[in-house]
């Protein structure tokens, strides 16, 4: 609290990874990065990493084959031996070659060899959508991780909170599925000066509100946020819930927020059908059973593969859709119908 | 097992060979320079410096014949006989793209001329490769199915399951490897101990080959023995090519991380120029020049069509998507 | 309608599974299966294929090496030449080495090449949970095929169902994912005589019931229906909802059914968490809002890798819970609580 | 590249040898039986005729090297040191199991031993064991990794990625392919048409070995050469033992699908009263009485052991599952 020292600094997304991989690099040395294209001068294929392998060697950060099995699975078997890796999977879409190692081997190994071993591993993936590039660079496939027993999941949107999350997730005693937003990596934001950690599993209300709540995560939260502000010149004073953590799911947070406003209009950029939105809708329509204004709404992808190129649009949430919604479920009730 | 074929054609091989090479080149410089000015909101992988290998598969093959490649896949397209305003069109994202614009840059399928699959997951070309040739052997036909790929790609699974299937199952695929001697910003010496990647090929029990990528002839002559054998039922053959990549991963890419002195060696074997010339010696320069000149012409025209047409609207999203859409989420 | 020629034989579902195939290979020479150990005289893992290469020869019933990746590209590559290929992943825990190409290519390639291509495989897939053997062979996932738009999903119980609606999956013009489960093949139940299919994406009410709808689909039908009879003998006349396909979902009847009964209970063996109970939960509660006498509640997996041995029944949904969870809901409002 | 090891071994690594495989045929023996009269609710996948190179493998290792097996894995892991009760107790499901029954017979782990995983996932040890032998490498440990795996698994696709990445790597891995001729109820020629596993070690530039795996010492020495070599920073090899699977894929299967006369050939290779013969020319018959006596005597007691423990009660779901179980489902 000396006033010379700025409590915070401002900082782009991809600024709060280098830094979180950074810090964790250079206080434990068992850390250590694997995947494709992350060491200098490439700097991982969005150059997030850049400078990593120059200042802690390309020891530590580890450009592998195109070999999505092998860099899960090496980072498994290093996690048993007590390592912390931290593998990279560039692409979410490209999980469905590997995602194998984490579902049976990453997240089960504890259970079934009754804690003798564990593989604690950080797997960091981003999302591509926004790009264009088309239906196989653009999913966002969160759901199939919380649905795996044994995983942790976290998607962030903040500089703040992806730098304290990711930094958490490494040294977190479980498997963690870290997920990034390539379109998100230049948003900028302010983080605390010195090094610091953000609690695996706990919500946090980026804006407080009354009338509804808007229930997000990762890129959702900027539409959201953004939402927020174009109800607000309307008259609707929306909550914004940022989850930043799948599992744990902070149904605390959330059920506490929509008990307040008796609004809930859930957000995110997985496909909406069977995706992380229908599991929050289902405990608050359980939960808060006939504490609700109006019935739960989600506003997730359309069910469709992503079109390449301007389409987009027509089929992610979007901060007026997300408005939109958040008035109809004002509206709830006040119309005509009974 | 490893050998440099003959490089001995006939002109009119010499003059397709060459056409198509300056088609994919045209191409290629045309998107580019569209992406570099802002004229069109696309990405491509550059295929610049790997004409003579997509020259030689084009050449090689029946229109029937298969071809899977990949995202940095638009020569090989462009030679396998799909119309420009087709490539151009999807790449650029008109509905007169081969796809209506929907699928894009990396996602493009002709089937009218053999081209079934262009996927962007590394790799996973290979087994549907096996796939298409399987359905040729079930239909009595001989077609043979052309399965290019990167040198990176065969450093994953997908492609030792799918050369292995096909070698079990004596299918007509013929596997060609394009070496540029980068996956992304990875050279190949940090993901492979091989000095060829024609020897992943004993793995399997079938024939390995490598021949000068930047030689479109051998090429021609190297896929076309595979392509024979495959059809007369001797199996797969794996071709690999060695060429470079000179404009990078992708259009734009600043390639700190590809050395000088070796970007100047590659371009001192620079295919387009090297067989420019032995085209010159066979045909002239009056006829070289106008290959060259209907090449940049038709791609001038193809781009000037592709754009007159409109951006793909948003009721393409409820068309090819389930043949059958009842009860299909909204 | 002859006397003479009996409407219906009883066969098991394993009896079911061999018939729908034997006649989509006798019908069409189109057709053609491919896994591991699918040949005489294994006849598949669980030898439900008994005699299919013996009849139809080893060309149209194709062993293939232990490359699941191969075998669901093959069949994608395949179908989009026009054959119309059945594979097998023996165990559906695997599909995570193999997903991909469900995912990224069979499912999108219509939609991605504009109609020019498509691919309408049948991955028939089986759990083989109910067998003791421990974590990695007894997930029932099929809550990720659900998620990626262009796949239907059907999951039967009867085997006139499993017959009729494997047929029907072969012929689909779609890329279905067609799981069984291995623990149900040798239930036994009437089919018609002569060959039929049942068409996709229509619930089948297994049992009318006035006092709640259990929703389930798969190996849980049975739990439910054994769960309905002993609920019935305390007076609690319960629907059970055959769901039988999950994409796509028949909403209209499961929507119908709840809005008689005003309770719903849905009940699945795949965790319960981020499930495909999920979506059905959070649609029941947004779509019959205020309708509901009772919260809607799920009966699923536990979240829980599955421990070997005989610790299963404490982590898999069964009769006894999902009566249980239906007399909560009977119950619900009636006790103390406002 | 294929050689046959020179069987030269001194009496002590011969008495280790026999004793390693005496356990292993007794262990798998004792469990087959029990399940076939009912005394055991469980599922094995027989590893009866692959104790030479279980043994091999054992006795070529020191109690930290690592080692990755598969469900057919209980002979390796016996032979690796595991305590016999902690294996059969896994396998029949009690308390006592190295896992405490929660893992079942093809999930077992006692890094104590080594035994870091077994996997029920085929081909999906090898990338984990890469993992391992980096792990070694990073703590500056001159420990080597065993992965062993059936010849099936040398068609997945986890299994080229793992062995290139390795070999890119340079780690201490030994691959051991436990070539039993079968997948399940697939030979091999039906799945593979290389006439050896070994010459898979040429995709990547590795060495490949091939060895009579009905012979311990052969095994022995095969393993013991690429363990030093590992240890020495020689990078991975892969070694082909060539065995055979007498009692079908698991405990109980009826072998339909394995021709009458095959089988009769590999009985007569059976390596365990093969090796008994010759270490009855070496110890005596007495002595090696005495050790096939103290293998089953052991076995039964660890039998009685394991079956006085409990079953695992209900409790064993909420523990070592997350290491923090905050806001974890119930
Ligand atoms: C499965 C998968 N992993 C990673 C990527 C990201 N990626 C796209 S291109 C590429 C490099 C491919 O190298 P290579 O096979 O040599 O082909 P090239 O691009 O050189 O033609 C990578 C890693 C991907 N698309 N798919
Ligand atoms: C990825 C995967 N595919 C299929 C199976 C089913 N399966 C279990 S064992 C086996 C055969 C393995 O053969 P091999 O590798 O030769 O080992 P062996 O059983 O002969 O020791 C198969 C196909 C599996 N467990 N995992
Ligand atoms: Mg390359
Ligand atoms: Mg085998």
């Amino acid at each position: 609290m000396t006033p010379e020292e700025p409590q915070t600094r401002t900082i782009a997304v991809a600024q709060a990874i280098n830094e979180a991989l950074d810090e964790a690099l250079a206080e434990d040395p068992r850390v250590f990065l694997l995947g494709e294209d992350l060491a200098d001068p490439a700097g991982g294929v969005s150059g997030a990493l850049t400078g990593l392998s120059t200042k802690h060697g390309k020891d530590r950060v580890l450009d592998t084959p195109i070999s999505e099995a092998a860099i899960l699975g090496a980072a498994v078997g290093a996690a048993i031996e007590g390592r912390i890796p931290v593998p990279e999977i560039m692409i979410m879409d490209f999980i469905g070659i590997a995602i194998d190692q984490i579902a049976n081997h990453a997240a089960k190994v504890r259970f079934m060899t009754g804690g003798r071993t564990s593989a604690p591993l950080t797997v960091r993936t981003a999302t591509f959508g926004g790009l264009g590039t088309g239906a196989t660079h653009t999913q966002s496939l969160e759901a199939w991780f919380m649905h795996i027993p044994g995983l942790k999941v976290v998607m962030p949107s903040t500089p703040a909170d992806v730098k304290g999350l990711l930094k958490a997730a490494i040294f977190d005693p479980d498997p963690v599925v870290f997920v990034e937003s390539a379109v998100c990596y230049g948003i900028r934001g302010e983080v605390p000066a010195g090094p610091y950690t953000t609690p695996i599993g706990v919500a946090d209300i980026k804006r407080p509100g009354a009338d509804a709540s808007i229930i997000t995560y990762g890129r959702g939260v900027f539409d959201a946020l953004t939402a927020a502000e174009t109800l607000a010149g309307e008259g609707i004073d929306a909550e914004v819930v940022d989850l930043r953590t799948l599992v744990p799911l902070d149904l605390d947070t959330v059920l506490g927020s929509v008990r307040r406003t008796g609004r809930a209009v859930i957000a995110h950029y997985a496909v909406e059908f069977a995706g992380p939105g229908a599991e929050i809708a289902a405990r608050i329509g359980t939960d808060l059973f006939g504490a609700l204004k109006a019935p739960v709404t989600r506003v997730g992808t359309r069910f469709r593969p992503i079109p390449a190129g301007g389409l987009e649009p027509h089929i992610y949430p979007s901060a007026d859709k997300i408005a939109a919604a958040v008035r109809d479920s004002v509206r709830y009730g006040a119309g005509t119908t009974a | 097992m490893a050998v440099t074929a003959p490089p001995t054609v006939g002109s009119d091989v010499a003059r397709t060979l060459y056409t198509k090479m300056a088609l994919a080149y045209a191409v290629d410089e045309r998107l580019r320079k569209g992406i570099g000015t802002g004229e069109f909101q696309t990405v491509i992988w550059p295929s610049r410096g790997q004409e003579a290998v997509a020259a030689g598969i084009g050449a090689a093959l029946r229109r029937d014949d298969r071809l899977v490649t990949t995202y940095r896949g638009l020569h090989d397209i462009v030679a396998k006989g799909v119309p420009l305003v087709e490539v151009i069109g999807e790449v650029i994202g008109r509905t007169a793209g081969a796809c209506g614009g929907k699928g894009g840059s990396m996602h493009i399928a002709a089937p009218d001329y053999g081209v079934m699959l262009d996927t962007g997951i590394v790799g996973a070309g290979v087994p549907v490769a096996v796939g298409l040739a399987l359905a040729a052997r079930q239909e009595g036909s001989d077609r043979v199915t052309v399965c290019t790929f990167g040198d990176g790609a065969t450093n994953t699974g997908s492609f030792h399951e799918g050369v292995n299937l096909a070698a079990v199952w004596r299918l007509p695929v013929v596997f060609v490897c394009q070496n540029n001697r980068y996956a992304e910003m990875t050279p190949i010496a940090d993901t492979m101990n091989i000095d060829g990647v024609w020897k992943r090929a004993l793995a399997f029990d079938i024939p390995g080959v490598r021949v000068d990528g930047n030689d479109p002839e051998a090429v021609y002559a190297a896929v076309s023995e595979a392509a024979e054998r495959g059809r007369g039922g001797g199996g797969p053959t794996l071709v690999e090519a060695v060429t470079y990549r000179f404009k990078g991963h992708f259009a734009g890419d600043p390639m700190k991380y590809m050395p000088k002195d070796e970007r100047a060696e590659a371009e001192a074997n620079d295919p387009m120029p090297a067989y420019r010339a032995r085209i010159s010696d066979l045909l002239g320069t009056a006829e070289t020049d106008a290959i060259d000149q209907r090449a940049a012409t038709a791609v001038e025209s193809a781009v000037k069509e592709a754009a007159a047409t409109d951006l793909p609207d948003p009721t393409v999203l409820d068309r090819d998507f389930y043949a059958d859409m009842k009860g299909i989420p909204a």
